[in-house]
């Protein structure tokens, strides 16, 4: 066992930091949200030319065939610079969905085109009533002449207004929790039947909801088999998971040595608030909930190859410590700081955002600590 | 001891409740009881309208214009006022600058000031903290120097709430540089005199509510010095701790643990009633007994309000624990909004009623921003690790 | 609404605390435990002839009519003391039960002579798979020829030791968790098939698993009607659970201040610990769990006249409460004293114990959350 | 980066497991897996029983008699000898004063102390603490004066551990009083030596594990002195900092835990299993998240270990978090024990193996015994705050 990045993994490490504090500053990054529609091509054009694209790609399909190891230390510097772009989406959640359903022809060159940057796909399958269960879908394909028709509606579908494809799942047979019977589509904007609605997310994201109306699929965009989706969804959920979990880090070791360098600053009382011991009792605290985050992480990682009821069990660990994490680490990031921490324009406000979201995002603490449940009683 | 809720009250109760489900205007109320900002508009129509009813000072006694009512009367008035979803009033000029005036100002400000505030004419806004003085009021450098028969005001406020709808300002200033809390006064300036700029501070909700105010060289006629010189501090004070009974927001934690019960039995998760899960359910029915707890707390402090012999800390005590329940609250509000609840519902434009909504159901626009808003209530009003300091040394002589 | 004692209520106030302080000091109790059994006869005299045990009975069994705010207040300083007698399981909890479920002959005897100390009834209901649910009763009884026949076994019976008389539950008809169905009986020390198991609990209070064989119970000994003693049991258990928050109060009140002043005279880095923010931050919280535990009693005490699901919505709510603070306020009161606090010759863990066991009587947080959480869904 | 557990490790695991399961006497194992306070003739048993088996010093390297393993060996045994229910190994001997002896002691002290501990033979208590340097451990008063080739010390020590079991004593003593840390030495002192008296501490649990320790003018040979003089400070600091990664007591949570959840799984609340409440589930499955970050942060300790360029203050986050998890698991097992968990099971007669218990399941005795006495351990070794304050301070430079 080995917790220490490798001589390639410094490197990669080193090249996202670079880019993030070079080309992604606060400043910047409000620009960008405020007028650039939160959507930057060359910042996408930068994660493909350093091969962050690629880089959680099967080899078979283009890809660098790196481990999550990889993507979780990207993920991290991502998050301590708030960076907005579909990097998770695309790179984790639909990448891994696409590799793990075994995918031939058409899918397979989406996949493939993904690492060049060629290709964004989304997947679209979260509704409304699913509230982090994988398992329910009540968006429905009904087989007709030439392929499939399909009818529901997605939610926060991250990314999607920039994306190229959507992986649309949809139930072609069972009742709306049954893990049978999801299959999982290929479609793209513009398709007929399919109306997507942009918002805005609270950390400055996009996001869109999908809504199908009796949407037309060829058949040959079913990816892989009919009704058997669901493995490759729960291993591309727990990719994800992990991975935002991963983001969550750096974004709560940014927001605290943000905090920790304002107490050493910020006056009160004729000193610096920093010498206070219930606010130093306070930043151990976040530091605690951070590094055990961090192990969390590990601990994750170390079970996305394992079985699935072990590796849920892992990834639900981890989101159950990561949610609590955040919570404390963004919501004291902002209490330390006083009043300066709710304005819009400082930078910490917007962690406490992002973490706020991702405690949400994939299943919140409740689902998390449900499931650990459920996979205990089995 | 007597727990039983007095017989007049709850008549007194039924009373406001019909007077405000007739007289609030609809559109009003579909604008406050989302949470967003309060608009200058809205408070001020609803302020002529209860003024019409002679409600519009609940605090203040008749003399002064007000309603005479008593503590338990106030705090009836605020929930059904918060709960029909309408604006809160003014609570600068009613509960701090207006109450200084009718008890330590000139008659003279007293018509001046608060009785066109009574009809809705004058908004407040207050001038206390500054960008080096948060939490630590004594160190506060906007300074005012008496020349001739005017003040002279230099100096930055920040955290003004509706200072953008302000006409007039209340500023604790210092005229005395050798002291220090006791070197500071009550000034009362126009929004609109030479020399003071008025400066929007957007919150992390994305609203508008809060500003910082410079003051370069601003003059005003020494008459507009409230009370005694270098007083102050000992008048801000003396309204905090009257105000103490209601520092748990009971009415505010009210409307928004029914809306959270609301989301929370539509909310599905994996197609099941997310109330109906136990541990969800659980952390439903502990903010509920947090919510008894601090309303019985404010019951008791109705009951001594003004008993100055009584030394608890029970300002301090609402103020952390009310302020800790909204946050909680507004965490489990945008977590059972599920998807929807990382959605942005920016503010309507207040003077069409337009907006662009994402879907999403009917009471999901408001919640994220009044979340995202109330971190600061932790903070603002002496923040929550100033309120613990007082509780312990001051009462538990640490 | 008036939060304030009267003036007799101020003089039931002073006599119980002058018992506590005078009769009643650390060294005395722990004589009393150690060597008394954990009741002395001369404590039960004086609680008689001072009018305590007669306080809450009704005026037409004799007592002096008094409502549960006079109760509160004695339990309140007998909390501070950490008296150890059974005044709660005697005068409040067998004394409610007897006085709702509206008894003639032999048990009218029993409750008019509680308030002399002449009798010491105390009920014998929870069971171990109740874990706080009062309709929980597997205990059954059988009617035989002359009466019943009783079979079952009672745990936790605080007080039992010492007792006159049992009061016992057993189920006449229905399911285990029926509220139809419950029977209250008359049982006395030596009854043929009683069988009693004396334990010493946690706080050095004592109490007995009673175990029923067969035990013959004469009809006339059934007290009430048959099948309908789970309003009595309820309205009891409801008066006894808002009573131990009153001395939880009067517990925790006297373990925060005893820690109080621990933190002014003990010193560490040259100067008194009770300087640290952190600490007193801590007490702070300490205060705040404790006032807001007086409010919820005050609630709950305002709803024990109420219809059953108000009534007993706002004692779980106040339970709850008193839960949460007797957690922090114990466990703090000796994490604040360091090494001295976890000795079992200083005064503060005791203080401790009592407190745990007030938390899990009753019903612990949990089962009130979950008693809530169904009265809101009615 | 590498996950993956080492076959080598899950191999030695099992030769660890097997070797345990076969040696473990089953009385020892009866009376140590219920969490009374261990009993010396049990733990000279145990070790007598591993010293055969060559693994009586975990931690140890071969060439001072120890086994020599890599600290993931030792955290494995550790797992798999408490999970057994064997006795905990002598800490004070074993990771305290027997390391400091073989690294700074003489090679003379080393035969005398160690080898025979390493048969079980001796039986180590330790004089830190005092009354009044509890956490503060820079103000111990404690006096050793030179007199010709003697030590003679007087003073007051507090919290030994089994001081009651030990024949020897090591004791930090102030010989150099014009300095604080600087002038601490470590001295070596028979249990027995004129002039000591220890006496009993009984905890809130009603266990005797605690001791004090009196010295009145106690005169013992100056080659007791270990290392060099007023060194004593480095040589105890030293020590805490290799033990870092084993702080969060992972074998104890462990079992505590799966206890916990036997018991949740046989307890019933209105006669159905306690665990399937959601409410209770989810409080389990909080606490096994919590158990999985310890784990996997002392996995990375372990990996690290001796590794001093690592600046995270990884013993302080342990500790803190594994002694609240130990006092949580503690609480969770009294309330699901629910009207057993309020009784007194005294502890059993070590020598005779009687007891006096009253009703309850099998698990039951020692639970409450336990809970109580863990509240120190948020208290001892460095409290909490302390840690908090070393890490704000050392680490995070405030």
């Amino acid at each position: 066992m080995d917790f220490e990045l490798n001589h390639e993994q410094v490197l990669l490490q080193d090249s996202v930091r670079r880019f993030v504090e070079k080309q992604y500053d606060f400043d910047t990054r409000r620009k960008l949200v405020r007028e650039g529609g939160g959507f930057d091509p060359k910042h996408w054009a930068v994660f493909a030319e350093l091969g962050w694209l690629a880089i959680g790609l099967p080899e078979k399909h283009g890809g660098l065939g790196g481990s999550a190891v990889e993507l979780a230390i990207i993920l991290e510097e991502l998050g301590k610079g708030l960076v907005v772009e579909p990097f998770l989406p695309v790179a984790v959640l639909a990448a891994q969905a696409l590799a793990a359903a075994g995918v031939t022809g058409e899918a397979a060159q989406v996949l493939a085109d993904i690492g060049t940057g060629a290709a964004r796909p989304v997947l679209a399958h979260g509704e409304i009533d699913a509230l982090g269960e994988i398992a329910f879908v009540e968006t429905a394909a009904v087989r007709g002449a030439s392929g499939w028709s399909l009818t529901g509606r997605k939610s926060l579908v991250v990314g999607a207004p920039f994306a190229t494809h959507y992986l649309v799942s949809a139930r072609t047979s069972g009742a709306p929790d049954d893990p049978q019977g999801i299959s999982l589509f290929l479609l793209q904007p513009g398709d007929a039947g399919l109306e997507r609605i942009d918002v805005r997310l609270s950390d400055s994201s996009r996001a869109s909801e999908i809504v199908l109306s009796a949407a037309e699929v060829p058949a040959a965009r079913l990816i892989g088999t009919e009704g058997n989706a669901f493995a490759a969804l729960a291993a591309a959920h727990a990719h994800a998971t992990t991975l935002i979990c991963a983001e969550a880090i750096g974004a709560m070791d940014k927001a605290l040595w943000i905090t920790r360098d304002y107490l050493k600053t910020r006056q009160q009382f004729g000193q610096p608030i920093g010498n206070f011991q219930a606010l130093q009792h306070r930043m151990a605290d976040m530091l605690i909930e951070l590094e055990l985050s961090r192990a969390q992480l590990f601990g994750a990682l170390a079970a996305l190859g394992s079985a699935p009821a072990v590796r849920d069990r892992a990834v639900s660990s981890a989101k159950v410590q990561i949610g609590k994490a955040a919570r404390l680490v963004g919501g004291q990031a902002i209490q330390l700081h006083g009043g300066i921490g709710i304005t819009e324009e400082y930078v910490i406000g917007h962690y406490f955002k992002r973490l706020t979201m991702i405690n949400n995002a994939f299943g919140n603490v409740g689902y998390h600590l449900d499931r650990m449940s459920r996979l205990a009683a089995v | 001891m007597d727990f039983d809720f007095d017989p007049a009250d709850e008549s007194f109760r039924e009373e406001v409740r019909s007077f405000i489900h007739d007289a609030l205007p609809a559109d009003i109320r579909e604008r406050n009881v989302r949470n967003y900002h309060a608009n200058r508009a809205d408070t001020r129509r609803w302020t002529t309208i209860l003024h019409e009813r002679g409600w519009s000072a609940p605090s203040w006694p008749v003399a002064k214009g007000g309603t005479g009512w008593t503590p338990m009367q106030q705090f009836i008035f605020d929930e059904e006022n918060f709960a029909a979803g309408a604006p809160l009033l003014e609570t600068g000029g009613l509960k701090m600058i207006g109450p200084v005036i009718y008890t330590f100002g000139t008659p003279a400000q007293h018509e001046r000031f608060n009785v066109p505030f009574l009809r809705g004419e004058i908004s407040w806004g207050q001038g206390f903290s500054e960008p080096g003085a948060g939490s630590d009021l004594a160190s506060l450098t906007t300074r005012a120097e008496r020349q001739g028969d005017e003040w002279v005001i230099t100096g930055h406020k920040m955290w003004t709430t509706n200072g953008h709808y302000a006409n007039w300002l209340y500023l604790l200033v210092r005229t005395d540089p050798t002291q220090k809390q006791r070197g500071l006064s009550l000034i009362l300036v126009p929004a609109d005199a030479p020399g003071v700029t008025i400066s929007p501070i957007i919150d992390i909700g994305e609203g508008h509510s809060l500003n910082e105010m410079f003051f370069d060289e601003v003059r005003v006629p020494a008459e507009n010095l409230v009370g005694e010189e270098n007083k102050g501090w000992t008048y801000a004070k003396f309204l905090l701790d009257r105000e103490r009974a209601f520092s748990a927001e009971i009415p505010r934690n009210k409307r928004n643990f029914a809306l959270l019960k609301q989301i929370a039995r539509e909310a599905r998760r994996g197609g099941r009633p997310l109330i109906e899960d136990g541990a969800f359910a659980a952390r439903l029915a502990q903010l509920e007994s947090d919510l008894d707890g601090l309303t019985w707390m404010t019951l008791r402090a109705l009951a001594r309000q003004g008993d100055s012999s009584w030394d608890l800390p029970v300002g301090s005590i609402l103020k952390v624990r009310g302020t800790e329940l909204q946050q909680t609250i507004g965490e489990m509000h945008v977590e059972a909004l599920g998807d929807r609840g990382a959605y942005v519902y920016p503010e309507p434009d207040f003077a069409t009623g337009e907006h662009h909504w994402p879907p999403g159901p009917d009471y999901a626009p408001g919640v994220l921003a009044d979340f995202l808003y109330r971190r600061a209530v932790s903070i603002y009003g002496g923040s929550n690790e100033i309120q613990r300091t007082i509780i312990a040394r001051q009462y538990l002589g640490l």
